[in-house]
């Protein structure tokens, strides 16, 4: 079984699937679903158990799955969301048997109950301790935080629309300014769109964008700028600020564009000595 | 006869292993007679904390807390006033923790003047735990006995005979390699 | 933690002595500026004092009793009286030998180990450490004498004293030189395997006694261990009387004067000696007290003098079971090639029959085979030491594989090749 | 004595295996010679053979993960140390590595270098230990001598560098701390010039030894499927035959520029894991010697820059430190400190296997076996 054929979205509904620091996350709701998509990707070749850990989310408890493909190594994380008042989770010790202590040391610390688990005793603390000391409501000392609150539990829906409606803002802003770009207009550079901004997204939001949602405009934004021998993820970002995603602007760019550029980022000469408008031409056309 | 070969090799085995045992006596001793022969500590090891007093009797210490913003297991209290005659403070409390602390030298990296250094001086075995709870005398007192410190910005200190504050040769910094191939190279453009 | 400024106040203000550091002073001797002399008159002190009481045994005490006009002897033998008395005065001695022995073992392992290991070893009481053992005895003679509440309190006081006495036993009937055995047994060979036995007992009730898990492991451990190798140990014992034709050990050690009972017996030699180790328990076979599996086995919850029991029967053995080795195949106190020329019949010869001289000589010539014998069985020991310092250890089935299907077969082997040597060349 | 009957739960199997004789619970730990630190395991033996064996940790648990969340990125670094007090400096690492993903830090040339040498050196350090303390549970107390002979010298150049000996807190976002010693390089190619003359001694007196062959040819067997279902990693699971090392399959710092290839074995013994780890050492020591040619010797050791990681961030990054794969999973919350800090650490897992590797052993090669997975308790239970 392949990992798109484990992880069909029209079967498990509640799926969610984003893109976080470069790597693929699975977000779940419903924990039969769960329990079904670890039995699928075991059957896939998810045959190494990375890590399980317990996150205390302040609206309800999240189990944090990271799985390990040996043949090609291939990295999946898997996230369970549960409330507080129903912190349970099916186990899959009995498919990973490297999970098993890291179960218990979740249920131990952050208080996430495995059914299932054949031994779900408490593995740091004494057999003694009422409380869960990972979860946010206790203090360092392990003392309830008297006017700590749990969070409404977020609507996923809305965040994914806002989200949406974020992607789609920038990806105007980005073909604006690819536009401007192309237009040659001096001054490119617009002020920092505000995705940010004053609004603070609550924890649970995740700030990059879903993919589902991110697709259609793929084809537009985001080449792997990483592939100019020179840049890194540091310029990636840098370059970012500056309006500047793809192979193609990076090419067209004018010699005075460049140094205005070299200027506000503290390049110092970078673009010509190390070629990227050269290397981003080469790129751009073994693309196209 | 395979049973005769095995048996041979084992002996022969375990006699080169008794042939390592008993040539390793020519490696001499590896062992510090500690009270009576003190260990070679190089000068930036962290084994202590101590505050540096210029040699006119000031503290190098501005007072502007970032050590204790800084520090990792929070032993760190300075209490501080502000200068009625100038700018700047007047330190009234340095003290550091010494049993809670764990010896990172996140405080000597945070410290812009290079005040609080480290020194070699691991010595602090104690009777009295309550010792160990150092304030600004002893930590001055290490300074004063300290032959050389370290700190990230000034470097291996060290105080001459005058009990004036000198900074070490480069072969004694660390970072002092670029510094030295620069040297090397000007020498070899000459 | 950041103390609030009202508790720091009120903190006492300590300020640094000049020498708030503790500095211990040196007791004896610093390695970094070495007396030779005194260390090596130190470490032979030791060694003095050993051959000392050797000769008081055997050479002085007889020497005194038989002095002209003595009631406790006539005609050249003692007489009731003085037998008795000289029994027990030579037991009280060869005790102190015995002890003085292991305290010398334990000290050379020492300082060996500390060698071969890249440190000192004992090197603060006395001059380079001489005194470090005797220091140890002193301390656990000084111990409190501890009984643990769920110990069987007379077995626990008995295993101790039981293992020491079979070390003692066997110290009794070596020759150390010609006359020089405090029992001449017809049976010596029968007894050596009597008294060498009784040991596992003390260390199995000593396991049992103390009511401790590890204990009983050990104990167990050792109990099936020192049983075990009793059997190749015997049968390698009986190769020699085979061959030699007697099972008195001076018979056995005057029939080596020329050639040495290891020549035609080499693999019955080598058999005694593997399986002497593992009598001594000793590393590879120390499983009994294997202290990285059993904390320390069969003496878990042993402390002060009795555990000190343990300790010098330990070493004492070490010291014993080579000397055994040395008295059945590797000629005794004669020294090597003593059938062509043997230096002790120069000393027998000095002076007329009967002079003072020539009794004075007699008793050189003792002395002199004694150091032979003392010089070979310090050898096989520095050899053992030097397998300890080596090996780690075996698991408990290997051991017994070892004997069952190494040792024993190939000790019978030897005890054919004893059968037809005697045959064809007796 | 009679034994809580809350630490004999668990699943285990109860059958004793010879006979019908009594079993009997043995308390190995938490104060045992062969423990390696505070590790208690129940063992219940029928003669020298184990029945069942429940592991029970925690005696050294001081909850770095709830202190983490009070503290910034960057002072976290020291408590890091602690957890692997054995070979503290690798530990740094993966953490290093999550948060300059996450907050797009990139490291200068030189301080790859800088950072895998110390790393590779660490693993020397490290096996140097397991290599002692692993004879002392074999009964061998020799060899224990030499490896800390050596690893007091190794421990001097990290001393001289870092200014720490085995708490070094030395790496950091963008590079290392503080330049290296001028004589640095020199330094550690010295110490390997004399180290390499001194690991075939380690070898005739372990892997080579007849009685350390007996001891461990073919006792606690590790099967390829299990090591992997169980979340194996290190040289206990190439030891097994799978050739997983991060180094490799994700590399990190300066190892993509470097030569070398993954050590495996077939045969999941004991023995195979500790020729594993022996291989390793001269490994390492190539390693280095690659590093030290490589290495750029003036440059930046530190890129600077502000550690801000938006909310909802998180990362697992792993790193291959000498015990296995040494992960750390971050959340943010876009506050100055990490939201939440898990370690995935390679004893903690590692120790789940000793249940199915102890039944039915004997009693010395429990010992032997626990040794050999080379477990550090400081970062069990963290």
């Amino acid at each position: 079984m392949s990992t798109e054929a484990a992880i069909n979205l029209e079967d498990l509904p509640t799926l969610r699937q984003q893109t976080i620091c470069g790597e693929k996350v699975y977000q779940l709701e419903d924990p039969t679903a769960y329990r079904q998509l670890c039995e699928r990707l075991l059957a896939a070749g998810y045959d190494f158990p990375q890590c399980l850990s317990g996150v205390d989310m302040e609206y309800g408890l999240r189990t944090v799955l990271h799985l390990r493909r040996l043949s090609d190594q291939a990295e999946l994380t898997l996230w369970l969301d549960v409330p507080y008042d129903r912190p349970h989770v099916p186990s899959v010790s009995d498919l990973w048997g490297g999970v098993d202590w890291h179960e218990r040391e979740a249920y131990d610390l952050v208080g996430i109950h495995y059914d299932g688990h054949e031994d779900l005793r408490r593995i740091l603390l004494e057999d003694h301790w009422t409380i869960h000391p990972l979860q946010r409501r206790y203090d360092t000392g392990g003392y309830l935080i008297p006017d700590w609150q749990a969070k409404p539990w977020p609507d996923w829906d809305a965040i994914a629309k806002e989200k949406e409606e974020a992607a789609r803002k920038a990806a105007e802003a980005a073909e604006k300014r690819a536009a401007a770009a192309k237009a040659k207009a001096a001054k490119a550079v617009k002020p920092k769109e505000g995705e940010g901004g004053a609004k603070k997204p609550p924890l649970s939001e995740v700030k990059k964008t879903s993919d589902q949602v991110a697709k259609p405009k793929a084809a537009q934004t985001a080449d792997d700028l990483t592939k100019i021998k020179g840049i890194g993820a540091h310029y990636v970002a840098l370059l970012k600020e500056q309006g500047i995603t793809r192979f193609e602007q990076l090419a067209n760019l004018s010699d005075d564009e460049a140094k205005r550029l070299e200027e506000k980022m503290n390049f110092k000469d970078r673009i010509a000595r190390e070629q990227w408008r050269e290397q981003a031409r080469a790129l751009q056309e073994g693309k196209s | 006869m395979n049973l005769i070969t095995e048996a041979a090799k084992a002996l022969r085995d375990i006699g080169k292993g008794m042939a390592v045992v008993s040539r390793a006596a020519e490696k001499g001793k590896h062992t510090n007679l500690y009270p009576f022969e003190m260990p070679e500590i190089p000068p930036v090891s962290c084994q202590s904390l101590a505050l540096i007093i210029e040699a006119d009797g000031t503290d190098r210490c501005v007072s502007c807390l970032a050590c204790e913003k800084v520090c990792p297991s929070q032993v760190i209290t300075i209490e501080r006033t502000r200068n009625p005659e100038g700018k700047g403070f007047v330190l009234e409390r340095f003290d550091i923790d010494l049993v809670n602390c764990m010896y990172c030298a996140a405080c000597v990296e945070a410290c812009p003047v290079s005040a609080i250094v480290t020194i070699q001086d691991f010595e602090l075995s104690t009777y009295d735990l309550q010792t160990l709870k150092a304030d600004k005398a002893f930590l001055d007192e290490q300074g004063r006995r300290a032959k050389q410190w370290y700190s990230p910005k000034l470097g291996v200190e060290y105080r001459n005979e005058q009990g004036e504050i000198q900074v070490a040769p480069l072969e004694q910094q660390p970072g002092g390699e670029a510094e030295l191939l620069k040297q090397a190279d000007k020498e070899s453009d000459n | 933690m950041a103390l609030s400024s009202d508790k720091r106040s009120q903190l006492k203000r300590i300020p640094i002595p000049e020498d708030r550091h503790f500095k211990p002073q040196l007791v004896g001797y610093n390695p970094k500026t070495p007396n030779r002399l005194a260390e090596v008159l130190a470490h032979s002190l030791l060694y003095f004092v050993f051959v000392g009481l050797l000769l008081l045994i055997y050479g002085v005490l007889p020497w005194l009793f038989k002095l002209p006009g003595s009631p406790l002897a006539s005609g050249g033998s003692f007489t009731t009286t003085g037998a008795v008395l000289y029994g027990i005065l030579a037991a009280v001695l060869s005790f102190l030998v015995a002890a003085v022995a292991a305290l010398i073992l334990i000290l050379v392992l020492r300082k060996y180990l500390g060698l071969v290991q890249n440190r000192y070893g004992p090197m603060h009481n006395g001059p380079a450490g001489a005194f470090q053992t005797i220091a140890d005895a002193v301390k656990m003679v000084a111990k409190e004498d501890f009984v643990p509440g769920k110990a069987d309190a007379l077995v626990f006081t008995l295993a101790p004293l039981m293992v020491f006495v079979s070390a003692f036993l066997l110290l009794t009937i070596i020759p150390f030189a010609p006359g020089w055995v405090l029992a001449n047994l017809n049976v010596g060979l029968l007894f050596i395997v009597a008294a060498g036995t009784i040991g596992a007992y003390g260390v199995l009730v000593g396991g049992w006694s103390i009511n401790n898990k590890f204990g009983l492991l050990g104990g167990l451990r050792a109990a099936a261990q020192l049983v075990s190798y009793e059997i190749p140990l015997s049968i390698s014992l009986l190769t020699v009387a085979v061959w030699v034709g007697s099972l008195n050990l001076m018979d056995i050690v005057e029939a080596q004067k020329l050639w040495w009972t290891a020549i035609p017996l080499l693999i019955s030699a080598a058999v005694y000696l593997i399986a002497s180790l593992a009598e001594i328990k000793m590393t590879p076979f120390d499983l009994p007290e294997a202290e990285s599996e059993l904390v320390a086995g069969f003496n878990t919850e042993y402390s002060g003098m009795r555990f000190g029991f343990f300790f010098v029967a330990e070493f004492a053995e070490l010291f014993l079971l080579p000397a055994i080795a040395v008295v059945l195949f590797f000629g005794g106190y004669y020294q090597p090639l003593a059938g062509f020329w043997d230096f002790a019949d120069v000393l027998r010869g000095l002076g007329a029959e009967g002079s003072t001289l020539n009794q004075f000589g007699g008793l050189l010539a003792s002395a002199y085979g004694m150091l032979w014998f003392l010089l070979k069985t310090a050898l096989l020991s520095y050899l053992v030491i030097w397998v300890r310092a080596t090996l780690p250890r075996f698991r408990d089935d290997q051991l017994m594989e070892l004997c069952w299907k190494v040792l024993i077969p190939l000790s019978l082997i030897g005890l054919a090749v004893a059968v037809i040597l005697r045959l064809v060349f007796k | 004595m009679s034994i809580p009957a809350a630490l004999m739960t668990g699943p285990t199997v109860l059958e004793p295996v010879v006979g019908k004789t009594d079993e009997m619970i043995v308390n190995l730990g938490p104060q045992h010679p062969a423990t390696h630190g505070v590790l208690q395991i129940v063992l219940g033996v029928d003669g020298e053979r184990v029945t069942r064996a429940v592991p029970h940790i925690g005696f050294l648990h001081r909850n770095h993960e709830k202190i983490e969340e009070s503290r910034s990125y960057a002072q976290v670094i020291p408590y890091l140390d602690r957890m692997d007090y054995v070979s503290g400096l690798q530990n740094e690492l993966p953490y290093c590595l999550a948060v300059e993903d996450l907050a797009g830090l990139e490291v200068p040339e030189r301080a790859k270098y800088i950072r895998t040498a110390m790393f590779e050196f660490n693993r020397i350090i490290s096996h140097l230990v397991w290599v002692g303390t692993y004879m002392l549970d074999l009964g061998a107390i020799t060899p224990f001598l030499y490896a800390f002979r050596d690893r007091e010298m190794a421990l001097d150049i990290i001393e001289r560098t870092t200014g720490g000996r085995m708490l070094p807190n030395y790496f950091t976002f963008g590079g290392v701390r503080r330049d290296v010693h001028p004589k640095f390089w020199q330094d550690l190619l010295d110490f390997l010039d004399y180290f390499e003359k001194v690991v075939p001694e380690y070898e005739t007196l372990t892997v080579d030894a007849p009685v350390f062959q007996a001891r461990s040819v073919g006792v606690g067997l590790l099967s390829q499927e299990l090591a992997v279902n169980h979340g194996i990693s290190g040289p206990n699971l190439r030891a097994s035959g799978v050739a997983h090392d991060l180094r490799k399959d994700q590399p990190y710092d300066a190892y993509p520029e470097l030569d070398f290839s993954v050590i495996t074995r077939d045969e999941g013994d004991v023995w195979a894991r500790s020729k594993v780890r022996m291989d390793e050492i001269y490994q390492s020591i190539d390693l280095i010697r690659q590093c030290a040619e490589l290495a750029p010797r003036s440059g930046p050791y530190l890129a600077r820059g502000r550690v801000k990681i938006e909310a909802g961030e998180q990362r697992y990054r792993a790193a291959e430190i000498s015990r296995g794969q040494l992960g750390v999973y971050i959340h943010s919350d876009g506050g100055t400190g990490p939201y939440r800090s898990k370690h995935r650490s390679p004893s903690f897992v590692n120790l789940q296997i000793i249940p199915d590797l102890f039944i039915g052993q004997k009693f010395s090669d429990v010992i032997a076996i626990l040794g050999s997975i080379d477990i550090v308790l400081g970062e069990v239970d963290r």
